[in-house]
């Protein structure tokens, strides 16, 4: 009695949905535009909108208007699914990206999969994403076990820069377990003790505790992982203020290569190196020309997440430009499955081809960017700039190593 | 040793923030029998409240509490007067669901109007700690947790020696022999609801500058209210100020000897204990 | 002419009808003792005049000015005062405090005098000043009460049961300091199960039963009716 | 009458997939679906027995994680996981009743929230049984023949059907205690506690029935929950704010009305989704405005004020 009359609120709702030009090509974006995460869905839609107006500027996909829908998920697992859902179905589009954090992009993922429509990665980092044979999910950024590779090779290559003890705290999601868990095989696998290895939970606001008990053990190193980048700035704040005195200080995740860490911490900041997923070499052309760009219709530098939104609409209208589309939707949405895989690119982000693969912990990879491992860059804040200083191909100044700042 | 006098240091610091929202959603608690879900909000308004002084009009964020706490007071007595007054009668249930509501209402209205954006003050004179005795204390909590003290004892002398403290503590122990006093206890109740607003401010002006600040900030502070005030005796202000600097101490200790991973898990624990086996608080006065 | 009258007061509590319409006079200066058996509606009665529950109708005069929409505040403020049954003392202040809070509506030199009136009838409050309420004996809570009462400067004080709970030594005690305050010319209003000893205090009697009032008159007349004895009185 | 109109209820119920062709409605008919059993589940606890759960979140996250487990860890059937997850479920909620019931009103409702974050942060931090925030993810579900004919897990029918039944079987339970002497006890415990303990009612036990019905029926749509989304993470299904959502729908239905639940939940899913359709940032300020607004105006519910309506009329 009562389910019918729900139904017929909800039909009434989808006839109002709007209306969306035939011939436009649908990609669909599920980000957190409202709740705790919405400063990203932000960075991801000014990325978008860039591109996307860029691309049907210059004549679009073959005469046809591109269009990049951003459905808002709230940061909630299952309300992704359903965004997800809602895209592909109601709205028709043609290939998905976007989702920010992993818990969301699994289901997005899984959704996609499930659906047979294309899903592009653009940010999200869970190695799982790409590890469970999802032959319909592809992702141009490095997987989170990937991160620290930049790292590695720092350490292993510049003499005497092995460390003696690490300490590593990281928070407790995808992100910072799988960053750790890769950082800490590798290093044990050099027999480097491991100190301290401490998991807070997201949003701790005050880490002096955790500073102290690291402070403790000494350690030689102290690796800090963090998603969120008010993390970042206060892991590194604590660990100076309580005094903690390593060589080096070494961050992982977006937070520690934004420009709100330098300006937050000032002098604090000086030498903390970030291991990045992309840290942007401002030497080259092609980055400055986008830098310049994203700042004259935005205000501000573009960082790791708008480069990688903004790839990722370059990524998806160069297979969208080779495939052969017809109008028929599932055959469509296969033709840019076949076009994705034969990617051959470079963009502002980097060089891309997909590919199966096993990554540094083990997993089967599929369709995912074999060179991300090429992505993973260090840097190190100097006067409120991060420079990139390893590897050498890519510095842009030489490192300086033990941190002088940290003896007292 | 270094390492436990410095844990209950930085427990001790920031514990007495933890006191001073606490006490705000007990006073509450005391008059009106109601959970107020929405404190944490309210801490996250105050925090904005010394973000803006800071940034806009170029105030010490610690000064611009004489401001705040009277604009937070009167907040509060309009949240009471013209959205709590009339749902309080529906019972516990409605009442603590409305504030679930106005909680959410109250966030996502600040997320709308400064974005999600973390925030974060910087204090020219506070960019390293001092070190009495190789000890590392933080100059902006070492100000917050003197001014918390000063607010505290203001809070005390208002209870205890005024008419009005006293009306207030009368209606939170019986409400209807203090109606028979001549109090008026709805009038009592808006009243204890604007300091329960301008404590939670207060406390939020003063945190700003040691974390940071975004409109959902409040989530975090609120589950944390609950352990301090149930620590402490519902109801009760020095049970609430004990409880808050015991949560501190747990949470520092907690993490330093144990595992951050389990410091939150430790607090419910012993919250929970408390519940069963001193369900007046650790602290004796508090009604069960 | 009386200084306090109801005519017909009804009350009830949700569906539960309390007061059938109730009558009752108390003169200036009079003791007037209300008894009868549990639940005939003695309570009620004193909380409706104290503004704690609303009639649904009848009207309650105090010198000539209807009290029944007026707040329980503004009913002490005009002399009423309501010594509530169990004492409802603040248990978690001082004897001082508590007393303060029942001067909560006088100025501050009113509320000095009458402290020190308080103080000479219970000099053990004196003593105790800077306890807990709640960790007086019984005795000394229902002083606390009383006192709490006079501090208000009540004209009519309205108490609920005092000997409740009591000794029987403290019993007399207490009979006695009503006697006392009511020879200062305050009027009392006095609700009591010992139903002899109240009666033989009181200038007059109201006994009720089952909501409504059974029998009023001058209370040695009714302690002299063996009918009313025997069937109200339980004598 | 009655009962002609409750089985043309159920037969409309279990005819929508036939009806509806489009996915999405579907979807959003499954969550509508969802939520009923979820809030009707908690209705058994908060509605009848008066006792304010803040910590149901707790059962959901048991009975999805012990589904998953069970699947992925000793490669059981995940149907099968569900049920003996909804058993789990109740096996958890009796320690827990047996702690939290010798507290009373706000006290209850905080041990319970204070139970639940417990086992969120064990959740997290077990990872050998949990694999931690890496969270569980079913890749395919295992093939399933019913009646001989293999089920079609990408079509949308038969987690309709699945979490249609349970939603039958919660209201069903819900139903029949309003009927039985164990629904008046709960009543007589949720209006006095002291004078039902006086007339002999032990309500501990009683209230642990309650909480372990409630909790079973809590865990297996938690169970549903995995299979349906096939990804769990301990922040997704453990959070305070499923929790708070679930009482929200039983109040916004009606408290101890059976057929509340389903009201609430299709009125807070569709409003859910309609605010972020059309009023994008403004959708959860606006929700929690509608939800103030509820409580105030509308305390007894959707549902109970239709019945208050018909009672007076009647």
């Amino acid at each position: 009695m009562r389910l019918p009359l729900a139904l017929g609120v909800l039909a009434a709702l989808a006839v109002a949905a709007p209306a969306i030009a035939q011939d436009t090509l649908k990609i669909g974006a599920p980000q957190p535009m409202t709740g705790p995460d919405a400063p990203f869905g932000d960075k991801f839609k000014k990325a978008y909108g860039l591109a996307a107006e860029e691309i049907n500027a210059a004549g679009g996909i073959n005469g046809r208007k591109l269009e990049v829908i951003i459905d808002d998920h709230q940061a909630k697992n299952p309300l992704a699914a359903t965004v997800a859902e809602k895209l592909i179905t109601q709205q028709k589009v043609l290939v998905l990206t976007g989702g920010r954090a992993s818990g969301q992009a699994v289901e997005i993922a899984s959704v996609a999969q499930r659906l047979k429509t294309p899903y592009m990665v653009d940010h999200p980092s869970a190695d799982i994403i790409t590890a469970k044979g999802f032959e319909w999910v592809f992702r141009n950024n490095p997987t989170g076990s990937i991160y620290p590779m930049a790292f590695n090779n720092f350490i292993s290559e510049v003499p005497g820069a092995m460390p003696k003890s690490t300490a590593v705290v990281y928070d407790n999601t995808v992100f910072g377990k799988t960053i750790a868990n890769s950082a800490m095989t590798f290093l044990k696998s050099r027999n480097v003790p491991i100190v301290a290895d401490e998991a807070y939970p997201v949003n701790s606001l005050d880490f002096k505790p955790v500073m102290t008990k690291v402070k403790a053990t000494n350690p030689d190193y102290l690796l800090l992982i963090a998603v969120a980048t008010t993390d970042a700035i206060l892991l590194t704040r604590h660990a100076k203020e309580i005094g903690v005195t390593p060589r080096a200080i070494v961050g992982f995740g977006g937070g520690f290569g934004v420009e709100d860490f330098a300006k937050e911490l000032s002098q604090l900041a000086d030498n903390v190196y970030s291991s990045a997923a992309w840290s942007g070499n401002p030497n080259d052309a092609a980055t400055q020309a986008f830098y310049n760009k994203f700042h004259a219709k935005y205000g501000i530098y573009p960082k790791e997440h708008e480069v990688e939104g903004y790839a990722a609409i370059y990524i998806i209208a160069d297979a969208l430009k080779r495939a052969t589309l017809t109008g028929k939707i599932e055959e469509d949405r296969e033709a840019v499955r076949q076009a994705l895989l034969k990617t051959e690119l470079t963009t502002v982000f980097g060089k891309l081809k997909f590919g199966n693969w096993a990554g540094p912990l083990g997993d089967q990879y599929t369709n995912q960017n074999i060179y991300s491992p090429e992505h993973s860059v260090l840097a190190q804040w100097r006067g409120g700039k991060l420079l990139n200083v390893w590897p050498k191909a890519n510095a842009e100044v030489a490192y300086v190593f033990p941190d002088p700042t940290l003896k007292r | 040793m270094e390492t436990l006098i410095q844990s209950l240091v930085s427990g001790v610091l920031t514990g007495s923030l933890y006191a001073m929202i606490g006490v705000g959603l007990t006073v509450v608690f005391g008059v009106m029998r109601i959970i107020n879900m929405a404190h944490g909000d309210l801490v996250m308004l105050g925090m904005y409240g010394a973000f803006w002084a800071h940034v806009g009009a170029r105030v010490d964020p610690f000064l611009s509490i004489v401001v705040w706490m009277p604009l937070m007071f009167l907040f509060g007595m309009a949240i009471h007067r013209f959205l709590l007054r009339k749902v309080v009668l529906g019972g516990e249930l409605n009442t603590l669901l409305y504030t679930a509501g106005l909680s959410l209402f109250i966030a996502n209205l600040a997320l709308f109007v400064w974005t999600g954006d973390y925030r974060t003050i910087k204090l020219s004179y506070a960019v390293m700690p001092l070190r009495p005795f190789d000890i590392a204390v933080p100059i902006p909590l070492a100000i917050s947790f003197g001014l918390a003290i000063v607010i505290t004892v203001a809070l005390y002398w208002l209870l205890a020696r005024t008419d009005m403290g006293r009306a207030i503590r009368a209606t939170s122990q019986d409400a209807e022999a203090a109606a028979l006093m001549g109090v008026n206890v709805e009038r009592t109740a808006t009243i204890t609801f604007g300091l329960g607003t301008a404590l939670a401010g207060g406390a939020g002006v003063l945190l700003a500058p040691s974390l940071y600040l975004y409109p959902t900030v409040g989530e975090i502070l609120v589950a944390k209210c609950f352990v301090i005030v149930v620590l402490g005796g519902l109801g009760s202000v020095p049970g609430a100020i004990a409880g808050g600097i015991l949560l501190g101490i747990i949470e520092s200790l907690g993490a330093v000897y144990v595992s951050v991973a389990y410091k939150d898990l430790i607090g419910f624990v012993i919250f929970l204990l408390v519940l069963l086996l001193r369900p007046a608080g650790l602290f004796g006065v508090g009604k069960s | 002419m009386a200084m306090l009258r109801l005519e017909e007061v009804r009350v009830a509590y949700g569906k539960v009808q309390a007061l059938w319409g109730v009558s009752l006079e108390v003169g200036e200066s009079e003791i007037v003792a209300l008894v009868g058996a549990n639940g005939a509606g003695k309570t009620t009665t004193l909380k409706t005049v104290s503004g704690l529950l609303r009639a649904q109708s009848g009207s309650i005069v105090f010198e000539g000015e209807r009290l029944d929409a007026l707040s329980p505040g503004e009913i002490v403020r005009r002399g009423i005062v309501h010594v509530p049954e169990g004492r409802k003392l603040f248990p978690e202040m001082t004897v001082f405090d508590n007393l303060l809070m029942g001067g909560y509506l006088a100025a501050p030199l009113a509320r000095r005098q009458r402290l020190d009136r308080v103080f000479a009838v219970f000099p053990r409050l004196q003593e105790r000043m800077r306890q807990l309420a709640g960790t007086l004996s019984g005795g000394e809570q229902q002083m606390l009460a009383i006192g709490r009462g006079l501090m208000a400067g009540p004209r009519l004080l309205m108490l609920d049961e005092p000997s409740l709970g009591l000794a029987p030594i403290l019993v007399e005690e207490m009979f006695r300091v009503v006697g006392e305050i009511n020879r200062d010319r305050v009027t009392v209003l006095l609700v009591e199960q010992n139903t002899q000893h109240a009666l033989a205090l009181a200038h007059r009697g109201v006994v009720m039963e089952s909501g409504r009032v059974a029998i009023a008159g001058r209370s040695r007349d009714l302690l002299a009716d063996e009918t009313v004895r025997k069937a109200y009185l339980g004598l | 009458m009655t009962r002609g109109l409750v089985a043309l209820a159920i037969v409309a119920l279990f005819a929508v997939p036939w009806l509806v062709t489009n996915t999405f409605f579907m979807h959003l008919a499954i969550m509508v679906l969802m939520w009923t059993a979820l809030g009707a589940a908690w209705n058994l606890l908060g509605g009848f027995a008066g006792q304010v759960s803040f910590g149901h979140a707790a059962f959901l996250g048991v009975g999805a994680y012990a589904t998953m487990i069970f699947h992925l860890k000793l490669g059981l059937a995940p149907w099968y996981g569900l049920v003996l997850g909804g058993v789990i479920g109740a096996l958890v909620s009796l320690p827990i009743g047996f702690i939290c019931f010798r507290l009373r009103g706000p006290y209850f409702s905080l041990a319970t929230l204070a139970v639940a974050e417990i086992i969120r942060i064990i959740a997290i931090n077990w990872e050998t049984l949990t694999d931690g925030p890496v969270g569980m993810l079913i890749t395919t579900l295992p093939e399933l023949r019913v009646l001989g004919q293999p089920v079609d897990w990408e079509s949308k029918t038969p987690f309709y059907v699945m979490i249609a039944t349970i939603v039958v079987a919660v209201i069903g339970a819900t139903w029949a205690i309003t009927r039985l002497r164990f629904g008046a006890y709960l009543l007589a415990i949720r209006e006095d506690p002291d004078s039902a303990e006086a007339v002999g009612i032990d309500t501990v036990r009683t209230n642990v029935t309650a909480l372990a019905l409630s909790a079973f029926f809590t865990a297996l749509t938690g169970g549903f929950y995995a299979i349906y989304f096939r990804y769990i993470d301990p922040d997704a299904v453990f959070s305070i704010a499923l929790s708070v959502e679930m009482v929200f729908i039983a109040v916004v239905g009606g408290l101890a009305t059976a057929a509340g639940p389903l009201i609430g939940a299709v009125f807070l899913v569709t409003l859910a989704e309609v605010f972020r359709e059309r009023f994008q940032v403004w959708h959860l300020i606006f929700y929690g405005l509608f939800m103030m607004l509820t409580i105030r105006y509308l305390p007894e519910g959707i549902w109970g004020r239709i019945g208050l309506l018909l009672g007076r009329r009647g």
